[in-house]
């Protein structure tokens, strides 16, 4: 059934985006991402699997910076888009995160309006002239974050009233609303049913034309679908990487075998 | 700024306020600014030096220390006119329907509001807890008496004129020196007061004693004579030594229990500020401070001597005698 | 030029500085705001505060500065003939001033010409007399010293004026042409403004730290000066408070021991009666009362706050004193004597006291989140319990924030205290007993009768600093206590 | 899996009927809850005795009892009257004479003299002297003036002096009261609403007819618009700035610290403050409401500080990762976002401060605006920040403490336009909080 | 791979433990969920599915009354617990809470320990003697919930700590160590991995040889696993409702069939 799609299409060695090396993160003394190397190509799908708790969430927290809001939490090592390290001093996070998006594993939208939900990153970069402007903007990114029929005529109610799975798709939208370079998305179909998860999907395929996409997913099948890359962790380490059709049919390391046959948790 | 700054003394800002009153209506000059504060917060800020943000004028309720005067010199406030306008009567009232004080002497103050007392020739704890325990003719009423707190300079007054009086006159002095002490620690000692409730001290104005009063049938509540005549329907007032309070007794000196008022002016600021020396010749003139005057309506001793201290104010005679 | 013209025209540049760098940052990339690093407003925002902010910081020192310059050049140019033996410069100086300000008045009434006001010399009463037709007012003898120098005072000021006025307006231009030089494309507009902003953030921080310097500055010397006369051991352990006049020798015992203790007596009074009802009130309000109720009563209830300590003083006196004599007092249990006492002040100061705890406390219980709320009631606790358990821990760094605030009142008021708890000293373990503050002897001590360089009156400064030393221990445990029970939600 | 048959499911229960132990609970949710209605009823118990005794108390300040006459002053009167030193006492007895003359000519049944009348007039010539002066064409002609009577006479209209209870004294005497009947009669004194009282400024202690509470309003209103225009923006972008942006570390702690103590000092020691640095150091002047107002302003930057920390401390973590997210700044993420979600608390702190700030009187004590202070109202803002002027817990402050018991009225009358003020001024907020309220 | 279950046992004909009949809801303006007859028996694993905001939540939050703590939530028509109407006004609905345990479907930790926050439960229902009897009870409810091996070193660190997943099962363990009779469960395994999943569907299908099991899923495959009855909504309305297997394999509405079969969202 999930057939529209450039899926087989260029797998080709695009260049990198980001690369990470010997990345090690703490909270306090508990030592969550241990020495991780990674490098996610432009123009692709990378998803992130690993058993729950293993360091998905906060490797990928570290990849726009939004570790710096973590008291607690220090980060190692060097991670560089596009050649530059984003933890140099001269970098400014507002602008690494407005390049790399994020949507975060709680939906977390603002206790505003629908519209204004989405109208807010546009509104604060700028990309919009005028209220025509941001209006399709709007709904624009509501119709790709498929959500745009179950509120088109509530755009003023608040997004907190909205259901589980609404919240989910309102914050990819608000995310791709102000069209960042990279996307990372913390499990973004958790809430979702199959049909809205096959529209994010062909979002997400959509995308890869043009930006680079992280997805970390408990789906294996997802993975599957959507990716070309696939990164395993593992306990904080980051057991394998490499495309997707070879971790899925051919792993290296037994540990990925063992997750993906179901037998390690 | 062209009016004229005065501070200081609570107790003589109702006259000042009249008399700031008066000068505003009926002279060209702006109405003088009087702030409250106290004797000794009015005088620090008089001696802190000469000046356009300094005030011109200290109003208080005490001469001026030698301390203070030193201070003053120290930043340059070296001519002060002395003003004395008046007297202020210190009364023992009560309420109107409470029990019958209607006479006291210094010996029945001490009597009821020392901590050691003479009963039959020794010096004991004060063992009173009614008038009538001490002194037959009062009336046989619970002690409670609501004399001025320690920051108020009529408590010395009260002290001075009533508590160490009564405390010679019952011979508690003297058996105080028989009982080992010196002169000068009998006299510290002297004017203590009781401390188990039955003397309460006022830190707030005549108006909470006045209250207390009021909710305490009982009480007795020191004072000043303007005060009292302000209230006559809520207070009765009782004769000290058997003379009666009123500022005839006062200006004579009969009646023991009063204090003169003050205020002093800066020389160096006559002629710079605007008004300065009208507005004291206006508060000592007859049409004022004289018996007939608004203050004495109000309730001031008028200076038997206002004559002398229109001159001072004329002459600009600064203390020390310097012209 | 007067000065609010001078301000409205820094404001004006600024203002066009703001629209001119918005449309010049917009124009370099033609049009395209996404090309641009920051929002356009950030580019105007840029330029405004290139434009107003050194021109107003140089404005206030300008004004600062000026005038004492000024005056000490004048001032300095003062023969020492011309002072008067009594008078001081200053005096002559204010004099001088007085003189200036006639001039310009009469300038202004048109009784003098311009050129008369800056160079008349030999008639002194004529001046005088112009001055006087002009309703000014004048000295009573205008020496030719005195107008040379209000003269002088007068043309350096006006001077001074036309440099500020250039100064800064050429500063106020120059920053914005500097702003505007930077409103192009690749400048990071946004990240200099909220620099700016950060700055102006942590200036007002510094504010809280540099009122306490000046606390301490104003304090600490009376202090010292305290203990030069008084033994500061006697000061600290002696349990005896008994001022008495200085002109006798100095025999006051001057023991904060019994002033500290009916503090602390009275305090735990008052939040013994505002922390429970403000407190269940905050409960009631955010958790339990309708919309309607809340909107009501919460702003009823911060009118308690507003209520002048005066009244509640006299609601003190008149009111709950005797109904507690008539309770706890002869007729009742017997332990009270008059109806002024640590319990009678207690209690009215608790209630002035509700609402800084219940408003502040309900707007942090309001604020955590519903969720949580609904973790609780699944697992089927009541409504208490869940607020017992989940918000009130949730909510407890706001709460322990507003408890002190209220004790920090408490510490700090004196009507009630005069008027409730009486103004005698004592060290006694019954609350039915009548003693006062710290505070109230502070106040009471400063505006009194005794002489100002006393021990008396000196002690005032010595309790206050020693009241803010042993507050800032209680501020520091508190702070500890919330660090180690904070339970931060999310 | 296997022990869950070890612990077989409770008894299962009926719905409707309340097992022990939740009934138990039931019971201490109910108790909770009353304690809360409780706690509030106290409160608002305690409010509504306060506001029925400050009303009471308060209410005859609002009327007086006034004189209604025709007074003709000749230009030869007039000019005798400006030769005097107290030249207002020279007014006040040509009034006293006419008025003798009109009630002789009435034919007034009852016995009086000219000492009598003066005992019942409130201070006038000072109205008189002014009214002549500014219109000197009415020299000669007759002028209807309505002039205040005196505290007593007040007192005997509103009942609080009686024939009873009252001594005969030189302030009024038993007799004189069948005068004032008579007068009343006559149609010459009545009671009227007491504009005087809050329109004019303070009088002198022998005035009470004359004192007004307007003046030492506009004084706090001044006051007020510093103390707002100061502490809210310093407050909130102090708290903002330790809260979201200043590092974790001891300092900070120590400004925390150091914050929450500054609301612990007393309010006596920010006067001392405000004496040496606004007045000694910057040579501000004394008694104005920009000292008044900077001197508070200290002293609720703290109140402000600690609920807006308080309230952006409840902000969940969760909205400034939104904001982020999408790449606003950290500077943005709080004023948009946290900053509007904790309003409700800075509203609050700022309500609370400010009512303390309207009825503080220790401060003002050191720098001036207690005593007789407020005597003109300003013309124009800039003198309305620096002419001397009172504020209004310090008038009554100072009324309270005058021997006269009618300004014991008006200090209780007084405290009721506090009140209304303070209402007013907290209206907006609350209706501000109310819309900034929510849950999430 | 998931094989040790009871599954295909007793889909006999058990007593009805919950019959809601012509339940309406609105939120505010809104309808939500418009005329829903269901009955849902005891011992027994009810799913309910459809697509993401067509009421699943809504109906769930009914069935212990938490509909209650949102302000412009009404509800109408009746709702029965072993026959006892449960919008009774005799009802209590703390009582109820207790019998009818939640799982939220946005984790929601209370910020105490995770000791405490299991204990929270068994302290206000007593169900615990003394401290010895309270650790037990956690450290079952943590091991039931699948995530004791993660946590047992950090017993006393906060539950807001955790990952995602780990929330999730905490927040489980936390609803059963209550011991409920009936468990709601709002997307209980959106956040988990495929081994934690499997672990979860084990517990509810123990859960179910004694109590009543609804769970809302968007896995079709997870709702065939674990539930003997399914119930699909759509917009507001039960589209239909039936034992699982007629559902994914027969199903009445061509509705049901679109969407099991991926053609509706
Ligand atoms: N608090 C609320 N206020 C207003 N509308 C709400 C509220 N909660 C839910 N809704 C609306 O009610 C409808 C049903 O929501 P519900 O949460 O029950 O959906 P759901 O089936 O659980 O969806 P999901 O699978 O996305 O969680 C949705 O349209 C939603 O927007
Ligand atoms: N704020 C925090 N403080 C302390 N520990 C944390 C914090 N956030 C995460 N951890 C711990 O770090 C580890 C990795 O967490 P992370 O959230 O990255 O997991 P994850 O792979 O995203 O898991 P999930 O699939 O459950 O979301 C976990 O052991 C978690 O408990
Ligand atoms: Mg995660
Ligand atoms: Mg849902
Ligand atoms: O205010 P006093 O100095 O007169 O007490």
């Amino acid at each position: 059934m999930y057939d529209a799609r450039h899926t087989e299409a260029q797998v080709d060695q695009t260049e990198t985006k980001i690369s990470a090396k010997g990345v090690q993160v703490y909270y306090g003394d508990t030592h969550a991402i241990k020495d991780v190397d990674v490098e996610i190509a432009d123009k692709t799908v990378t998803a992130f699997i690993g058993p729950s708790g293993c360091g998905k969430s906060t490797f990928l927290r570290c990849l726009n910076r939004m570790n710096d809001t973590i008291d607690i939490c220090r980060v190692q090592g060097d991670i560089l888009i596009d050649g530059e390290d984003i933890y140099d001093r001269r970098v400014d996070p507002v602008q690494l995160r407005a390049k790399v998006g994020m949507v975060f594993q709680k939906p977390n939208p603002f206790p505003k309006s629908i519209y204004d939900n989405i109208a807010y990153g546009p509104r604060i970069h700028g990309l919009a002239k005028n209220k025509a402007d941001l209006d399709v903007i709007v709904e624009k990114s509501l119709r790709r974050g498929a959500i745009w029929n179950e509120v088109k005529d509530r755009l003023h109610a608040p997004g907190t009233g909205l259901s589980g799975g609404q919240q989910q798709r309102l914050c990819i939208a608000r995310a791709i609303a102000t069209e960042p370079e990279v996307l990372l998305m913390d499990e973004p179909c958790s809430a979702l049913d199959p049909i809205a998860t096959a529209q994010v999907e062909e979002l997400i395929d959509e995308l890869r034309l043009d930006y680079s996409v992280v997805i970390v997913t408990h789906s294996m099948q997802q993975a599957a679908r959507v990716s070309q890359k696939t990164a395993f962790f593992h306990l904080g380490n980051l057991v394998e990487f490499d495309d997707t059709t070879k971790i899925f049919t051919n792993p290296e390391d037994p540990r990925t075998e063992s997750y993906i046959t179901g037998r390690i948790g | 700024r062209d009016n004229v700054q005065v501070a200081g003394s609570s107790t003589v800002l109702p006259y000042a306020s009249i008399v700031a009153e008066a000068f505003g209506e009926n002279t060209d000059f702006p109405t003088p600014v009087v702030e409250s504060g106290g004797s000794s917060a009015g005088l620090k800020r008089f001696c802190e030096g000469v000046g356009e943000n300094t005030i011109d004028v200290a109003n208080a309720s005490r001469k001026i220390k030698d301390k203070e005067i030193k201070a003053c010199a120290e930043n340059g406030v070296t001519d002060i006119i002395e003003v004395r306008i008046g007297y202020d009567g210190i009364v023992f009232a009560s309420q109107q329907n409470g029990p019958a004080y209607t006479a006291f002497t210094p010996s029945d103050m001490f009597n009821a509001l020392a901590p050691k007392v003479v009963v039959d020739g020794a010096l004991v704890d004060n063992p009173y807890t009614q008038w009538s325990e001490f002194n037959a003719d009062l009336p046989a009423a619970d002690i409670m008496a609501f004399i001025p707190g320690t920051k108020h300079g009529t408590r010395e007054v009260f002290e001075e004129k009533v508590i160490a009086a009564g405390c010679e006159a019952t011979g508690a002095m003297q058996a105080m020196i028989d009982g080992g002490m010196s002169h000068d620690d009998a006299e510290d000692a002297c004017l203590a007061v009781r401390t188990d409730g039955r003397a309460v001290d006022i830190d707030g104005d005549y108006t909470e004693t006045l209250a207390r009063i009021e909710a305490n049938p009982n009480g007795i509540g020191v004072f000043g004579l303007a005060f009292f005549e302000n209230n006559q329907d809520k207070l009765k007032v009782a004769t000290m030594d058997g003379v009666m309070p009123s500022t005839e007794s006062i200006a004579t000196g009969e009646y023991p229990v009063s204090r003169p008022l003050f205020f002093y002016v800066k020389k160096a600021h006559i002629g710079v500020v605007p008004g300065l020396k009208e507005y004291a010749s206006f508060f000592v003139a007859d049409e004022l401070a004289g018996p007939e005057g608004p203050l004495a309506a109000y309730g001031l001793v008028s200076d038997p001597e206002l004559a002398k201290i229109q001159a001072v104010v004329s002459d600009e005679v600064t203390m020390g005698g310097g012209m | 030029m007067s000065l609010i013209w001078l301000l409205g025209l820094v404001l004006a540049i600024a203002a066009v500085g703001y629209a001119l760098g918005r449309t010049r940052a917009l124009s370099s990339t033609n049009g395209d705001i996404r090309k641009l690093h920051s929002l356009p407003s950030y580019y105007g925002a840029n330029v405004a505060l290139k434009s107003a902010i050194p021109a107003l910081l140089v404005l206030v020192v300008w004004l600062v500065a000026q005038p004492l310059i000024v005056s000490g050049v004048v001032s300095s140019d003062i023969p020492d003939s011309a002072i008067p033996e009594g008078s001081s410069r200053g005096l002559v100086m204010s004099e001088v001033k007085r003189v200036a300000a006639g001039l310009d008045g009469a300038v202004a009434a048109g009784t003098m010409s311009a050129s008369y006001a800056a160079s008349a010399q030999a008639d002194m009463d004529d001046v005088t007399k112009r001055m006087r037709d002009a309703q000014q007012i004048t000295p009573e003898a205008l020496t030719p010293e005195i107008l040379t120098a209000g003269q002088r005072f007068r043309a350096m000021v006006a001077q001074g004026k036309w440099a500020m006025t250039a100064v800064v307006l050429a500063l106020a231009v120059a920053g914005a042409f500097w702003g505007l030089r930077e409103s192009h494309a690749e400048f990071r507009a946004r990240n200099t403004v909220e620099r700016v902003t950060k700055v102006l953030l942590i200036a007002a921080a510094s504010l809280a730290i540099l009122t306490t310097v000046g606390i301490v500055l104003s304090l600490v010397f009376n202090t010292y000066e305290f203990f030069t006369m008084y033994p500061p051991l006697e000061f600290f352990f002696g349990t005896t408070w008994a001022p008495s006049f200085s002109g006798r020798g100095g025999s006051s015992e001057l023991g904060i021991v019994p002033l500290l203790w009916g503090t602390f007596y009275i305090s735990i009074v008052a939040l013994a009666v505002a922390v429970p009802i403000g407190l269940f009130s905050a409960i009631y309000l955010s958790e339990y009362a309708g919309p309607k109720v809340r909107a009501i009563a919460k702003p009823l209830l911060e009118v308690l706050a507003g209520i002048p300590t005066i009244v509640y003083g006299l609601f003190a006196l008149l009111t709950v004193g005797p109904l507690l004599v008539s309770i706890f007092g002869k007729d009742g249990f017997g332990w009270m004597q008059s109806g002024t006492a640590v319990m009678t002040a207690g209690i009215v100061m608790g209630i002035m006291l509700i609402p800084f705890v219940s408003s502040l406390s309900d707007d942090i219980i309001n604020a955590v989140p519903q969720s949580l709320r609904d973790g609780s009631y699944g697992l089927g606790a009541t409504k208490s319990e869940t607020i017992k358990q989940v918000v009130l821990p949730a909510a407890l760094p706001g709460i322990v924030g507003a408890i002190l605030l209220a004790a920090s009142r408490a510490i700090g008021e004196t009507m009630i205290v005069v008027l409730g708890a009486g103004a005698a000293a004592r060290l006694s373990l019954n609350p039915f007993e009548a003693m006062t503050t710290v505070t109230a002897k502070i106040v009471s001590q400063l505006t009194g009768d005794t002489d100002f360089s006393s021990p008396e009156m000196l002690v005032a400064f010595a309790l206050g600093m020693t009241l803010f030393v042993v507050t800032l221990g209680l501020n520091i445990f508190a702070l500890y206590i919330v660090r180690k029970y904070r339970e931060q939600y999310e | 899996m296997t022990d869950a048959t070890n612990n077989p499911p409770r008894h299962k229960t009926s719905l409707h009927t309340v097992d022990a132990r939740t009934k138990r609970r039931n019971a201490s949710e109910a108790r909770f809850k009353m304690y809360g209605m409780t706690a509030i009823l106290i409160g608002l118990a305690f409010l509504a005795i306060l506001a029925v005794s400050i009303i009471r108390a308060g209410t005859p300040a609002f009327t007086r009892t006034v004189f209604d006459m025709e007074l003709t002053l000749t230009q030869a009167e007039f000019e005798a009257a400006e030769k005097q030193l107290m030249k207002t006492k020279a007014y006040q007895a040509v009034f006293i004479d006419q008025l003798s003359a009109k009630l002789t000519e009435q034919n007034v049944q009852v016995a009086f003299d000219g000492k009598a009348i003066d005992r019942l007039l409130g201070k006038i010539g000072g109205d008189l002297r002014a009214h002549y002066r500014a219109n000197p064409g009415d020299l000669g002609k007759p002028v209807q003036f309505t002039l205040p009577a005196s505290s007593r006479v007040d007192g005997y209209f509103n009942g609080k002096v009686t024939r009873d209870t009252l001594v005969d004294s030189r302030f009024l005497e038993v007799s004189d009261l069948d005068l004032v009947d008579a007068l009343h009669e006559a149609g010459i004194i009545h009671s009227a609403f007491n504009w005087t009282f809050i329109t004019a400024a303070d009088s002198s202690v022998d005035n009470p007819g004359g004192a007004g509470i307007g003046a030492s309003v506009v004084g706090s209103f001044f006051m007020m618009i510093v103390v707002l225009g100061l502490s809210l923006p310093i407050g909130v972008a102090a708290s903002i700035y330790l809260e979201e942006f200043a590092p974790k570390n001891r300092f900070t702690d120590l400004i925390e610290v150091n914050i929450a103590n500054l609301a612990a000092v007393p309010s006596i020691v920010f006067g001392i403050l405000g004496l040496a640095v606004f007045i000694q150091f910057m040579h501000l002047p004394n008694s104005a409401p920009l000292v008044g107002g900077l001197v508070l302003t200290l002293m609720t930057l703290p109140t402000i500080i600690i609920s807006t920390r308080a309230a952006l401390k409840a902000v969940p973590p969760s909205i400034r990762d939104a904001a982020l997210g999408v790449g606003a700044s950290k500077m943005q993420a709080v004023f948009h976002h946290v900053l509007p979600l904790a309003m409700p608390g800075i509203l609050t702190g700022t309500i609370i401060g400010l009512a303390q700030a309207l009825g503080e009187t220790a401060p003002l004590l050191l720098i001036g605006m207690v005593g007789f202070v407020a005597r003109e109202y300003p013309d124009g803002l800039a003198e309305g920040f620096l002419n001397a002027n009172s504020a209004m817990p310090a008038q009554i402050y100072t009324w309270a403490a005058r021997a006269d018991s009618a300004f014991y009225d008006k200090a209780w009358g007084g405290i009721i336009i506090l009140l209304i003020f303070l209402l007013t001024m907290n209206i907006i907020a609350i209706l501000l909080r109310r819309r900034f309220e929510r849950r999430w």
